[in-house]
């Protein structure tokens, strides 16, 4: 059981109440123990910084002073969210970049009897434990019902990958962690080209038209795409595609239905577990209908070859003949061809 | 738009500051100072169709000291903190930082000409200060109750739906030390100040 | 030991510095044509290689007065003189671990490789240095071995020993002393 | 050659001490315009050197406001001719920038020249600090450590080598082709050493040469062919280098030479081999990716030599012991299967290093979607595209092979002037986006959109070829494209790839459809660029590229005396800058060769037989097996002419015999002292930094 510190963050106890549910299924059949700073406080999400600074980065060190003061045999802290981790990470990092930041910050924890030293814990994501310390081959390990057929766009949101203050991720733009992830519980991973786009954050409290537009965006490709679902890391990022679809597609006059669970929820089914269990049901699109496949057989997508099929196959490959070679990519298995 | 001149003589030294002043509210290193005006920022936002400058030009307007336009602008309050300009941008500007400092700054002189965006961050504060962990239903509410009214009744199947599916609790959930946090709040906003 | 220094003036830490011909003294005139700064404590003795540095060369320059010595050469692997730097790094690990026999703290004497190209680099940590050392305090080594029971005066012998403290260690010991090749940082 | 222990015959052996009276030391300090002046209160260093150094042996004293000035420089003449001066210490600049100088003002007044010592207190002093007060006290201290050093310094004679009139030029590109030929020409013996199986290098795979547009192979060719026919030049190609030894005058070079498994006594070059081979291969090398090739292979027709290579990675025969299908059809039976790689030794008294630049790979750049949009391009996929001996002869087509775009786009600053990846411009890319602007035009009439940052046409003829691009109609916008993606978002994107960027001439973000994007990509160092550095004993530059001596005097010479740098391994160039590099190289080689023997500093390690106790720990140490044991007389020697001077011998020797000349441990611990103050009665090194 490798063992963690853990800060859920605000929305794991409301509107991102599936993201704990599911979360706590696929513990134990990844061998994690999170133990809850206690009496932890926001984030300040956001919002707090664009405020006023001092407060706002005191406000996210008396959660790290509290870790520090609780960690015993790790001094991992996992966050769940994504803003709560950027802001958990990034504050750690500027506190260890400025000296006057520090003492100011310190300066202020003093008042609650606390102090924090910079660095003292180490900020991670949720899913990049999985990836990194428990990994692909224990996840393979725990599926039980593979998600074959199910068509997902893997969905990161910004915070995540950006900025990424301590280089944990593959790629700023284009990480390949949670691709990896639903590809191995069985899902056939759509290359989703704007996994990393925004999803409109408080855009959607404070100037509605532009985050309806971003949310639109991102449904209007995985359509296009053919994913049956989308699927986040994130719980702004959950909230504003699933409980704004609705607004969206009044907004736009579209009717779009494109249900997006959080990763833990697919892990948790291809797990074994319930629907029910990992909180499907709470979301407002409903991915039931999506998810009715689970466990059925998948149909046979070799159908017989007709002519015209047959002409549209020649047709293609002649086309394949005439074009010229793609640079292979980092993970392609040409890449091993000749240099 | 109006663009305010610089005032000759008034200008020039509060020009170099400006800048200066920016850079030293902003956490971490902003290198702003920096920047090369390519308008990677700018290309790269998602909301910069909605700006009334883009990040780029609001960085010349910095660099020339205009203050009340800079303060004035709606360019970081359209920021949606992506941080696609952060990682691209080729001199390693903050430039969500940068936003973040000129937020507080323009909510701090109240320089902004729409108080929507700071009014919605404010109640946010103000739910956190009280409780110490935010509180979305009330956050939405109070906030579409006083920018967007008419928008309502269209967002009411969408809090029933979050109500009735259990993800939007119905009273705020207060932390145990909360006065020690307010303790901590209220010295940090103390040294701001004073500094 | 500091106690008799002048309240009055501030204490200004003097660092010798053994540098490269190829790499670290490149590297400090190229901090200079960039116009880099740095604190000025620090005195430059260019070495052709950092391999050159006889640990006894580092005794004599804190027994004389200085504060701190800077030893800097090519990166591991960068050596003009094939892998020379690898003995100053055996000779600076063994010297580690005499100073605090000696009375000495162990960060007054610091290893900095630094390549031509890094006088940047070389210049944060000279100034880096500089602020440990003054950290410290004045070294005033003689004074602070006759108080610690006058096992040597100032005086400095030819070869750079201080007087008393020949033969402990064996002055010997340390100019053969060469550890297994392949022992690497 | 003449090696010695430097030491001229009769010369004294232990400095100071042994000689009769005083020392007479002059010292001069340099204003240096104001760079030292300006920081450094000159006038009283030269007063206190006057005062406090004069029971050191300093007799006189002057600052002046350039001392490498001649009237400088003859300042120090008539004070040693005058004063009987039999030391001088001067306190300027860098001993990299003027030690030559002093010391040949010292020769010419009749001072045996290693008896000047230069202590920088410019770029170690006025430079690097800004309070005037410490930077004099500072300077005080490196005068004072000069001074002290000087005091120990010997005659000495320099060492003079022979030079070996044969050269070494590593990389086959246009720089070293025009390196060897320069050299050859001049009638002396040349290996030109080449890693592919052709030389040519990059210009080789270009069309068009900006900003003339003369056709790369036509101005390329004949000096390949020259390169190759010319009976002073011995072309190494499918060679590399994996040793060298030696010095200046006499390196001793190893060479792989890699099996081509051709033997080239018989092979006509005829081709027939390459056509009846089975195996196709993407050649990533000469077609950038776009393009096969076969298992035996010439890069390109005009390969030189015209010998192919058969790539024993990619040999149906190597793999499985069947095919040799190039074997059965040889008209001339020129395959052999049982070559070996072989090594060769070559002895050379000079090296010119030319081994060029790799692409920058914009994979490492996600959102512009190189290797995952196909219609992304790089630079150097579009120089084979629209070359008529390319993959589509000539045709600039989108990856389907068939469609010409209606719109392309061409990205400036591909991985350069970013410090995500490289800071530093690449020089060579708005020309050549230009170039592809007119080409694209040329060959498909399509609408061509620049995104840039600063148009930088700085070299002859170059911003006249930018008025001709705008004149065609190119659209010029100015703004960093911030990503290229396939999703659209309106009907008019559907389709094509999206340029999202910022105009920022307008201050608007816009979402430009193109058919094409061009990515110009920055240049790199070689990835083994740093092994190379390390191989012939130089170094590189932060960013990877191979340091000059001076960036701007002495652009084509390295640290490493007989090692020269030509072209792209110095840092991005065009054509013209190389082959002018290429030239200048060959000219310095030449000089060398022409003198045929060079002086070198006298710095090597010296046994003293008689205390030498026979311990041997230093035979073990020397990187250059200079050291050796004399059974005989059970004490270690010095081979002078393999000693480079490091002097790890001499500080690991136990009984303190070994003793290295102008390093010794007289001279530097005197240096420490000076440096301390401690040589002065009543100071504390502390006064020269507070005081």
């Amino acid at each position: 059981m490798s063992h963690y510190l853990y800060y859920p963050g605000c929305s794991m106890e409301s509107s991102a109440a599936a993201y704990r549910e599911s979360l706590e299924t696929v513990l134990g059949p990844l061998g994690i123990r999170l133990e809850e700073i206690d009496d932890w406080n926001c984030c300040g999400a956001t919002e707090y910084v664009g405020i006023s600074l001092l407060p706002a980065y005191a406000l996210i060190a008396r959660n790290l002073a509290l870790a520090a003061r609780q960690a015993d045999g790790t001094r991992t802290l996992v966050a769940a969210c994504s803003a709560c981790y950027l802001n958990l990470a990034k504050a750690d990092h500027y506190l260890q970049e400025s000296r006057t930041l520090a003492a100011n910050v310190n300066s202020a924890l003093g008042a609650g009897g606390l102090a924090y030293r910079a660095g003292s814990v180490t900020v991670r994501h949720l899913l990049e434990v999985i990836i990194t310390d428990v990994g692909l081959d224990a996840v393979r390990a725990a599926v039980s019902r593979p998600l074959s057929g199910l068509r997902v766009a893997p969905y990161l949101g910004c915070m995540v990958p950006r900025p990424d203050p301590d280089h944990r991720w593959t790629d700023h733009e284009r990480p390949r962690e949670l691709d990896l992830l639903l590809a191995a519980l069985g899902a056939e991973v759509v290359d989703y080209p704007l996994k990393t786009e925004c999803c409109g954050g408080h855009m959607t409290q404070i100037s509605p038209a532009i985050g309806f537009e971003l949310i639109r965006r991102l449904i209007a490709e995985a359509t296009r795409l053919g994913a049956d679902l989308m699927v986040t890391v994130c719980p702004m990022c959950q909230m504003n595609v699933d409980a704004f679809q609705g607004e969206t597609n009044r907004h736009f006059g579209t009717h779009y239905r494109m249900p997006i669970l959080f990763y833990t929820q697919l892990m948790g089914l291809a797990f074994g577990r319930e629907a029910r269990e990992v909180g499907i049901g709470r979301e407002l699109v409903d991915a039931r209908p999506a998810l009715a496949r689970i466990g059925l057989p998948v149909p046979s997508t070799a159908a017989e070859e007709t002519p015209e099929t047959k002409a549209a196959r020649i047709e293609a490959a002649h086309r394949r003949r005439q074009a010229l070679p793609m640079p292979p990519m980092p993970g392609d298995a040409r890449e091993e061809g000749p240099r | 738009m109006i663009v305010q001149e610089v005032v000759p003589g008034r200008g020039r030294t509060g020009n170099a500051r400006f800048l200066e002043e920016v850079s030293a509210a902003t956490a971490g290193v902003s290198r702003l100072e920096m920047c090369i005006q390519c308008g990677c920022c700018g290309g790269s936002c998602p909301s910069a169709a909605e700006m009334d400058h883009t990040p780029r030009r609001l960085f010349a307007l910095i660099r020339a000291g205009m203050r009340d336009e800079v303060l004035a602008s709606n360019t970081p309050w359209m920021c949606v903190s992506c941080y696609h300009c952060v990682v691209r941008c080729p001199q390693g500007v903050h430039v969500v930082d940068v936003m973040y400092t000129l937020k507080s700054m323009a909510a701090h002189q109240r320089a902004y000409r729409d108080a929507t965006a700071p009014d919605f961050s404010r109640t946010f504060v103000r739910n956190v200060e009280a409780y110490g962990r935010s509180f979305e239903l009330g956050l939405t509410a109070l906030h579409y109750l006083k920018h967007f009214r008419l928008r309502l009744p269209g967002m009411a199947p969408m809090g029933i739906g979050m109500m009735t599916r259990g993800r939007l609790g119905l009273r705020p959930r207060r932390i145990e030390g909360s006065d020690q946090l307010a303790a901590i709040l209220r010295r940090a906003k103390g040294l701001e100040d004073g500094s | 030991m500091s106690g008799e220094q002048v309240a009055s003036e501030p204490f200004e830490p003097v660092v010798i510095g053994f540098t490269c011909n190829w790499c670290s003294y490149r590297a400090a005139d190229l901090a200079g044509t960039a116009r880099i700064k740095y604190a000025p404590n620090v005195r430059l003795i260019r070495l052709m290689c950092s391999g050159r540095l006889d640990p006894t060369f580092i005794l004599d320059a804190l027994a004389r007065g200085a504060d701190g010595v800077l030893i800097s050469g090519c990166h591991p692997g960068e050596c003009h003189y094939v892998d020379q730097n690898l003995n100053t790094l055996r000779r600076f690990r063994m010297l580690e671990r005499i100073l605090p026999a000696l009375g000495i703290e162990p960060q007054r004497v610091q290893l900095v490789w630094a390549s031509a190209a890094e006088g940047t680099q070389l210049a944060h940590e000279i100034d880096r240095m500089v602020e440990e050392v003054r950290g410290l305090g004045p070294l005033d080594w003689p004074a602070r071995m006759a108080a610690a029971g006058g096992r040597t005066g100032p005086g400095v012998s030819p070869v750079g020993w201080p007087a008393g403290s020949r033969g402990e260690p064996e002055p010997g010991a340390i100019k053969g002393a060469t550890e297994p090749p392949g022992v690497h940082a | 050659m003449s090696a010695g222990n430097g030491r001229p015959a009769g010369a004294a052996a232990a400095g100071v001490a042994n000689e009769a009276g005083r020392p007479r030391i002059g010292v001069y300090v340099c204003h240096c315009g104001t760079n030292i002046a300006g920081t450094v209160d000159v006038a009283e260093v030269r007063r206190w050197a006057e005062e406090r150094l004069a029971d050191r042996g300093v007799v006189v004293a002057r600052d002046y406001k350039f001392m490498c000035s001649s009237l400088g420089q003859e300042l120090i003449e008539k004070d040693v001719a005058e004063l009987g001066l039999d030391r001088v210490v001067v306190a300027a600049c860098s001993p990299h920038m003027h030690e030559a100088t002093f010391r040949g003002a010292c020769a010419r007044a009749g001072l045996n020249p290693y008896l000047c010592e230069l202590v920088s207190i410019r770029e170690q002093d006025s430079w690097v600090h800004t309070d005037g007060v410490a930077a004099t006290a500072k300077a005080r201290a490196i005068l004072s450590g000069g001074v002290e050093r000087v005091r120990h310094h010997e005659p000495l004679e320099p060492l003079r080598v022979h030079i070996n009139p044969a050269t070494l030029v590593v990389g086959g590109g246009i720089a070293g082709i025009q390196t060897a030929l320069e050299i050859a020409d001049a009638g002396f013996p040349v290996y030109l050493v080449e890693r592919e199986p052709s030389i040519g290098g990059h210009m080789a795979q270009f069309d068009k040469t900006f900003p003339t547009l003369d056709c790369s192979a036509c101005i390329l060719t004949p000096r390949m062919y020259s390169a190759g026919s010319h009976p002073n030049v011995r072309l190494l190609t499918w060679s590399e280098v994996i040793n060298v030894e030696g010095f200046v005058g006499s390196f001793k070079v190893t060479v792989l030479r890699k099996a081509r498994y051709i033997d080239t006594d018989l092979c006509t070059g005829c081709g027939i081999c390459q056509e009846k081979c089975p195996r196709k291969i993407l050649d990533v090398v000469y077609e950038a990716g776009l393009g096969y090739r076969k298992g035996v292979y010439t890069p390109f027709p005009q390969a030189v030599p015209k010998y192919p290579v058969i790539d024993r990675a990619n040999c149906t025969f190597f793999d499985n012991g069947k095919c040799k299908a190039c074997e059965k059809f040889c008209p001339t039976g020129a395959i052999d299967f049982e070559q070996q790689d072989e090594i060769v030794t070559l002895e050379v008294g000079n090296i010119v290093l030319a081994t060029g630049y790799e692409l920058f790979d914009p994979r490492r750049i996600a959102q512009y979607g190189y290797g995952r949009l196909a219609n992304v391009f790089t630079s150097l996929e579009f120089e084979r595209l629209s070359n008529a001996a390319g993959p589509t002869q000539g045709r600039v087509v989108l990856r389907d092979g068939v469609t010409e775009p209606r719109t392309v786009g061409i990205i400036h600053c591909v991985g350069s002037r970013d410090r995500n990846f490289n800071n530093y411009c690449s020089a060579i890319c708005c020309m050549q986006s230009l170039k592809f602007a007119h080409l694209v035009k040329e060959h498909t009439g399509a609408t061509v959109y620049e995104f840039y940052i600063d148009m930088r046409t700085a070299a002859k003829a170059y911003d006249e070829f930018y008025q001709r691009v705008l004149e065609e109609g190119t659209i010029f916008v100015r703004g960093k494209v911030a990503e290229v993606t396939e999703v659209a978002r309106t009907p008019e994107e559907e389709g094509k790839l999206v340029l999202q960027v910022e105009d920022t001439l307008i201050g608007r973000q816009r979402r430009i459809p193109v058919d094409m994007v061009i990515l110009s990509c920055g240049l790199e160092p070689r990835h083994d660029t740093k092994k190379v550095a390390q191989l012939f004993g130089i170094s590189c530059s932060a960013d990877g590229w191979l340091i000059e001596k001076h960036p701007k005097l002495d652009p084509v010479a390295t640290m490493e005396e007989g090692v020269f740098i030509a072209g792209c391994v110095s840092g991005p160039k065009d054509i013209p800058t190389s082959v002018a590099q290429g030239a200048a190289a060959a000219a310095r080689v030449l000089g060398h060769i022409q003198q045929g023997e060079l002086a070198l500093e006298p710095i090597k390690a010296a046994v003293d037989p008689d205390v030498c106790s026979g311990c041997r720990i230093c035979n073990g140490l020397c990187p250059f097996n200079a050291i050796t044991f004399r059974e005989d007389r059970m004490v270690s020697e010095v081979n002078p002419a393999l000693c480079q001077g490091c002097g790890t011998c001499v500080a690991a020797c136990p009984a303190g015999a070994m003793s290295g000349t102008c390093f010794s441990d007289e001279q530097i611990l005197a240096q420490v002292e000076g440096l301390l103050l401690a040589n002065l009665q009543g100071t504390a090194g502390r006064e020269a930094v507070s005081a």
